[in-house]
């Protein structure tokens, strides 16, 4: 059984070409999908402001607030069912699905964050609704494998306490599924050709290359290489990181190119 | 600037008339204290632990 | 088995008692919702205009375009993702799918469609992405089920041809699940008390009855009552129409409130 | 108006220079005819059969 990850911007430019290539597959396939340019679009038009957060110390980031949350899970169950009927007009029996259902992914959210707000003033806040899952419960996903071919997994989650759906990054949810069911494989299919050194690709990694390197590149490609190390110390045979944008990505993948972490 | 009572000490405590729920004030006995709206006036109680790690 | 069916006024007004009312039962529900209302807000918000096509002989009627079919598969997942999670915190085991999933349910579209348009002249179109349910795969549905308590569907199909998610109607949806399954009973709750005669809810309908009275009252509710007449002939042991906006409206249902066709 | 030829019997058909693709012509000869265009240019062909019921 493959974990495939498929970027937003993946999935932007390139969704046809990565569901014909698991079209193509004979193994099980779980494809976790991104689409976070598509609910920044959707945001945009139905006139939702993206909202910023100052930390105490500085840091800026992005304040998912609940209007958000609900463009979030509106576009990314568009962007999964779109995809899970191309798949079905492909021939396989596919299956989409969130984390929330079942249940399958659990998470927490930071309930309260201090912020310094416009005044400057030191504030307790609302936590936003991006979650991190703690919990991977893989009985829906092993039993709805068992009748269908392909499960198409949007990265969001459950917050059992509240009762709410959650943002999960969808690279986490990638790795945390495949660690839970220790997959074969997961590939990670993104808008670059894998890990870059000095302007070449690296073509294989062990687990303590890949943590040491994730110090030394840059944001985004360094949580993808700690995330493959943790996963194949917890029973993932393998993690590929390689580009999706080209013919047959995933089986690309499989035969070795982009970065391979074992 | 509205004078409330510290919660912990009893002290009082300066705080500005505009000041909004969740505002974060420490006080001199140490305490640090939030702002919250109790019938539409201004009152303080104990700041819950929130941590601050922004990791992700 | 029970199949609840509620629309989307009374998930509107009511979402929270229905899903309490479904959290308290023993028994396996399939909770089938609507949500037309909510899909016609995010609509005007995002700026998509409602567009309408007569018929050669002067019927004038919605077309689902593909931009409103967006909108549909967006807001529906919405509201499934956010009961599905309430009814995990209610202590359920939960499941929200669609009929894409599986593939579950199986539906056909108008291809092409004769207009007369703006100028007149009749024209052949794309016939909008609205579907009817021409069969119903129960294999997903009967799997997930056995290791969850409450199954929450959006009413979305899918065309296996064009490899597409279509808007079918909630009542049909519903009925036709029901059907497949020969569920024990199907509640349709809506913002009414029953099926009305001068002003009184009729409390019991045979199959005849339902099906004579379905041809001498509004629309809306004649239809509901020729569907609950295939559906007791295909198998369905009974079927409730009751209101969804009081106390407990499941049990209500099931206790003979509103108008029971068996 | 543009002359075409009926892609049936072989006759002229009148069609108005603003017709839009999938317009319905009924020629003289009895063939149901649906305007598309060709490289830019308006052309008829056999309209497909369309249902028309409304039912729903
Ligand atoms: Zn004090
Ligand atoms: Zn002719």
């Amino acid at each position: 059984m493959i974990v495939v990850k498929a970027g937003g911007r993946v999935i932007k430019q390139a969704r046809d070409k990565v569901l014909e290539s698991i079209g193509r597959l004979g193994e099980k396939v779980i494809l976790v999908h991104g689409g976070g340019d598509q609910v920044t679009e959707v945001s945009k038009r139905m006139g939702v402001e993206p909202t910023f957060v100052t930390s105490p110390n500085g840091i800026r980031s992005r304040y998912t607030s609940m209007e958000e949350l609900e463009v979030y899970v509106m576009v990314m169950g568009m962007l999964n069912k779109f995809m899970t009927a191309y798949l079905i007009k492909a021939g396989k029996r596919a299956f989409g699905m969130t984390g929330v259902d079942g249940p399958t992914l659990l998470a927490e959210r930071k309930k309260k964050i201090v912020i310094i707000d416009e005044r400057g003033k030191k504030r307790i806040i609302d936590g936003g609704y991006t979650g991190k899952v703690v919990q991977v419960r893989t009985e829906s996903i092993t039993s709805i494998l068992e009748g269908v071919d392909v499960v198409v997994m949007s990265p969001i989650a459950v917050d059992k306490e509240e009762g709410l759906p959650l943002n999960v990054d969808g690279d986490q949810a990638a790795f945390s599924i495949a660690s839970a069911l220790k997959a074969e494989s997961l590939v990670l299919l993104t808008d670059v050709e894998g890990v870059l050194m000095e302007g070449k690709v690296v073509s294989h990694l062990d687990v303590s290359q890949a943590s040491e390197l994730s110090s030394k590149i840059g944001p985004g490609m360094n949580r993808k290489l700690m995330m493959a190390a943790e996963s194949v110390k917890a029973g993932v045979k393998r993690v590929t990181i390689s580009s999706g944008l080209v013919n047959d990505p995933v089986a690309e993948a499989i035969n070795g190119r982009g970065t391979v972490i074992e | 600037m509205a004078q409330l009572k510290c919660p912990i000490c009893g002290g009082q405590v300066s705080v500005e008339d505009d000041a909004l729920p969740g505002e974060l004030v420490e006080h001199e006995c140490g305490a640090q204290l939030e702002v919250f709206k109790k019938n539409e006036t201004l009152s303080l109680r104990l700041a819950e632990e929130v941590g601050e790690d922004w990791g992700e």
